[in-house]
């Protein structure tokens, strides 16, 4: 299984300079918001755990409908699905971990420097980071259903994405919500943060089970 | 160890391609399936690799007490596709299914010696998008001799090799066999392999039955 | 066309990389001679300027922040000009010299960026501010990065070059649009607690030094540049020479 | 809070240590291929243009 | 090449909807961005038109990266290739205008409905939806550029975002200025528009041809 | 018309895997091109269609006049990949090949005439994903079907095929060469064509000579 880590994780850096991409890409999406919304400085620091989470997102969705396709075509999947039900289980999760450690974690490594550009206080950042940390690999763990849905289909497609992105977005909420509250003062850090992470660990737990159930339907 | 087939029977859509099959190989037998395109021999090597659920009929695999083994663990499926990535080098790919699918016993030739047994020493370092189609075949044959298992499901093996790695690849099976192996392949092709169980597929479909097929 | 190529003339016997590495062998020397001088006259002078009488001491950066900067825009002419060369004349060393050029500029703009930070701080009082000449020199960053990405991502670098230049050119088009685009953009939204900085009025005590260093920046520019274009050969010429070899023994067994 | 020459000095200590690390890198990086090309030469593998060179 | 245009529509519909998976994302950017605004409606509806603008460039960026890759896997590519410049340029635009259908105009169509949700007057919406609908095919045409570069990538995903956003720069401050002048009196709205359209102009002539240059020199 | 190729080389990495090849096909003419796993056939193909620069020579198509026309508008490629979209149908996908690689003559099978031209009546309606490999390879070649094109280059056109398809394809190239084609076509297996004339490639690659490869 750490074979498979390793290969994932290097078919992910292969296309280009490693976890840089990962910030690299971030730090693009958040030079473009101050030229839509201006360089105010304030507004900028304001929705700056906003424009961090939802990088997160985009990126997570740019490469996880891919997560079994690419399998599939090569005819890979064919001997990953050959396995007993816990394997399957396992690979799943290990793909997931792969496609988290990939675009998830570079985001949390490089949420100081982001915040620094938003301007974003020190409590801010640590909260986002804190909240990333948590959220980010759920976004994995529930995209990776929508995957394996989505290679079932025989046309393949985005549909299951589309059923999984309703999912995602709690975990968006609350984890933006989250980061503000540790701000703002009136209102609690902890509660949307153990909503957050109740719903990473349960989505930690459902999502590959989910997802090896999908694949197990869907081999042709 | 003995593979035993009883009563099989694989559907697509909805129709039975093939139906009834049934065979029994013991160690160092294979197993040619022939018949014209769309008779169904792909499906039924996925059905024998546990990849789609048989309609009807079980595929068993008995340890040489007579125990039940796990299909899944003992069995290398070569299909249509060869299960390779394209971007990463020769080397790294065969070695990710070396520890991904290590056999019980963890027999199986090195990276290299795998390499060098289909005859394509020194593209270990190429990735494997920049090999000739039958090279590409060839690295998927290799992955075949890199973790010990002991049925082989072959689904046309020798599709785009070159006379010579025909001859190479009839030596490889007869190589296992005579370790004691099994093989089953669906091919057009003669493989130059003798003393073999053939199994011809008709192409003849059959509409599901009444009772069965509940939309027939 | 063998016999052709390398026949007379110097630009096309420049196109062989054997005669690039030996005229380029020869030049260097004087090359990192020349910019060694030149930083050493630049350093002096920077420190022996007076201070400005509103900045202090803080305009001694301006000796190293402002050449940074010209350099960060010339380092991407330089490639931009490699990708016409590698598009129009299918040179390979315009590849070389685009590819290699792009790090040494990523390391200018980066430097530009973290002086001109150093020099935000006492005097804007912050470390960053969407500004739009900021801005703008924080996207050529990203660029050069992303080149470099691209790069890195397709490991032969034949069949790099030409997409490669393609974006490098394409890339080319956004400075001067970003550039006139700082207008509009500015105007629209008042920014927060952007302070206008009004550039001082140069007096030639701080011109002349700022002018040596912009000579001792481009020539170390240069050095690097050629450096790093040698060692781009080698490593091709390296692989090359693996792949015959892996070939002979596949073959000859 | 930092006095000004504490910025003027990081600036010009962050140029050098970047300029350089960058000369650093690429004098090791053009050693190391040097080494591999003789490495390569030792093992008997020749350029072709050698080659051709020397037959001609 | 209308061929082109029907067979790119019935993938991208038949596959299930990236044209849904895009108005979700965008979707979901507009929900979260209030959490670190406040309740203020007032600099909710002040910033809305940048809120849309930055989210339909983050949506477009969905599905580009295998605008030429899928068709490089299957073997299409080399037939697509196989054509004399004029229509090799001419299928990329073909193929761009349909990425452009399927995730860009759905953005268009979906602007209202969140210009609502922004509490956006109706003549702000309006310029929105105005300039979206300029802007936006200029976003996939230098998109075609940047995954036409990546073709040869296994994962291009996050690399072609970050080609790409760079570029994308002068398209979202148009847009976004232009929309903004519609609504504050002093700014005139003809010119920013003007110079939205030119830009998009110059996009839908320079992409195709950039992408094909770069489609030329990557086939293997 | 008349296809002429001279003094062809072509390259891949750093080695010339073909030098110096020269052949001339008259109307009704077919070539076959042989040789072991990576001899570089299907690279020449790839040149001959306009997919890879040619190191050295050319490759032109001259018409009865002997004026030059655009090898790229009057030539099928056939890969080792059929170009189908999966997730369309049958039709779906002929169709679209048809429209967009339409003849100056507008000649060529409709898409029915040519579904049934290779045997395979009924499955237009079917997403081509639900093929199975043989039926696909038999689509892939209906494509050259749909529109006329003087020239068609195959790589492996026979891979997958069953025996009984073997015999088809050899009938349908022999009826688009009494039709005044031409044909080219690279592979391991015989396609039961006659009279045709035959390039071996050797695989004895060459490297690239000095000044002609910049970094050797
Ligand atoms: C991260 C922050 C900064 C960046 C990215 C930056 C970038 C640049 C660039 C690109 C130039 C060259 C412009 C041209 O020649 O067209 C430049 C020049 C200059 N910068 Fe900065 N700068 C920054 C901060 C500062 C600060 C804080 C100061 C002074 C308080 C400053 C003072 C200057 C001066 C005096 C010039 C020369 C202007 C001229 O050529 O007339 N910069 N900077
Ligand atoms: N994924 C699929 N979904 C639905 N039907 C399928 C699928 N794959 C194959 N079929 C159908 O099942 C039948 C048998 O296909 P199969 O691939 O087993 O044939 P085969 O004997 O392997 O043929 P070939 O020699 O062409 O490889 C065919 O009629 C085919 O149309
Ligand atoms: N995309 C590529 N990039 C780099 N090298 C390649 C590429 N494709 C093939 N090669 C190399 O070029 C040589 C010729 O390959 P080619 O595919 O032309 O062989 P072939 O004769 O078609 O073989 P086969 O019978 O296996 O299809 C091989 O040595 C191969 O490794
Ligand atoms: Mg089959
Ligand atoms: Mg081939």
């Amino acid at each position: 299984m750490m074979a498979l880590l390793k290969r994932d994780l290097a078919i992910a850096t292969r296309s280009g300079g490693a976890a840089m991409l990962g910030v690299l890409f971030f730090l693009a999406v958040v030079a473009v918001i101050p030229f839509g919304i201006g360089p105010d400085l304030n507004l900028l620091s304001r929705i700056g755990p906003a424009i961090l989470w939802i990088g997160a997102l985009l990126a997570s969705l740019l490469g996880l409908d891919r997560l079994f396709q690419a399998d599939r075509e090569d005819g890979s999947l064919d001997m990953l699905s050959m396995q007993d039900w816990f394997g399957l289980v396992l690979t799943v999760f290990v793909k997931s971990c792969a496609h988290w450690l990939a675009t998830g974690l570079p985001l949390v490594l490089a949420a100081p420097l982001l915040g620094l550009l938003m301007n974003m206080s020190g409590l801010s950042t640590g909260a986002v980071m804190l909240t990333l940390l948590v959220g980010t690999p759920a976004i994995s763990f529930i995209g990776a259903v929508g995957a394996a849905v989505a290679v079932a289909l025989p046309r393949g497609g985005l549909l299951v994405s589309i059923l999984i992105l309703p999912l995602a977005i709690p975990i968006l909420i609350f984890g933006v919500s989250a980061s503000y509250a540790a701000v703002t003062d009136p209102d609690p850090f902890w509660p949307p943060f153990m909503i957050l992470s109740a719903i990473a660990l349960f989505f930690a737990a459902l999502g590959p089970v989910a997802a090896a159930a999908a694949l197990r339907g869907a081999s042709d | 160890m003995r593979a035993i087939a009883t009563q099989l029977s694989g559907r697509r859509g909805e129709s039975l391609v093939f139906h009834d099959i049934g065979f029994t190989l013991a160690r160092g037998e294979a197993l040619v399936i022939t018949g014209p395109n769309g008779a169904g021999k792909s499906t039924l090597l996925r059905v024998l690799a546990g990849l789609l659920a048989a309609e009807t009929g079980s595929f068993r695999l008995k340890d040489d007490d007579g125990a039940d083994l796990a299909v899944a663990d003992h069995t290398h499926y070569l299909g249509h596709r060869n299960a390779m990535k394209r971007e990463l080098r020769v080397s790294e790919n065969l070695a990710f299914w070396q520890s991904f699918q290590a056999g019980d016993n963890g027999g199986g030739l090195t990276v290299e010696a795998a390499i060098e047994a289909v005859e394509l020493k020194g593209v270990g370092h190429l990735p494997f998008g920049y090999l000739s189609a039958g090279q590409q075949r060839r690295i998927a044959l290799a992955r075949l001799l890199v973790s010990a298992r002991p049925l082989w499901l072959l689904d046309e093996p020798t599709a785009a090799l070159d006379k010579r790695s025909d001859q190479l690849f009839a030596d490889l099976v007869r190589g296992h066999l005579a370790g004691g192996g099994m093989a089953i392949a669906a091919t057009h092709q003669p493989l130059g392999l003798d003393n073999v169980q053939r199994l011809e597929l008709d192409g003849a479909h059959r509409s599901l039955e009444a009772g069965l097929e509940a939309f027939a | 066309m063998s016999d052709t190529t390398i026949s007379q003339g110097w630009f096309t016997s420049l196109a062989n990389p054997t005669r690039f590495l030996a005229l380029s062998g020869r030049i260097l020397p004087y090359l990192a001679a020349a910019a060694v001088l030149s930083l050493a006259i630049g350093l002096y002078m920077s420190f022996a300027a007076p201070e400005d009488y509103q900045q202090g001491v803080t305009v001694r950066i301006m000796f190293i922040h402002v050449p940074a900067a010209w350099l960060a825009m010339m380092c991407y002419s330089v490639m931009a000009i490699s990708s016409i060369g590698t598009l129009v004349w299918r040179h390979p060393l315009a590849d070389v010299s685009a590819k290699t050029a792009a790090p040494i500029g990523a390391a200018f703009t980066f430097l530009s960026l973290l002086t001109g930070s150093l020099w935000g701080r006492p005097m804007w009082g912050t470390w960053w501010v969407w500004d739009a000449r900021l801005t703008s020199v924080f996207v050529l960053f990203l660029m050069y990065l992303g080149l470099m990405a691209l790069h890195r991502a397709m490991d032969d670098p034949v069949r790099a070059a030409r997409p490669a230049a393609v974006l490098t050119l394409v890339g080319f088009i956004n400075i001067p649009i970003i550039k006139f685009s700082v207008d509009w953009w500015n105007t629209l939204h008042q920014p927060a607690s952007v302070i206008r900085l009004d550039g001082p009025t140069i007096h030639p005590s701080m011109l002349y030094p700022l002018l040596v260093m912009a000579i001792a920046y481009t020539l170390i520019f240069f050095t690097l540049h050629l450096m790093a274009m040698r060692n781009e050969i080698w490593r091709r010429r390296v692989q090359t020479m693996r792949r015959q070899a892996a070939q002979a023994i596949g073959r000859g067994a | 809070m930092m006095s000004h020459e504490t910025f003027v000095f990081l600036s010009y200590a962050a140029t050098a240590l970047t300029l350089g690390g960058l000369l650093a890198m690429i004098v090791l990086d053009g050693r190391a291929r040097r080494r591999e090309l003789g490495e390569l030469e030792a093992q008997g593998v020749r350029r072709r243009s050698d080659a051709v060179r020397d037959s001609a």
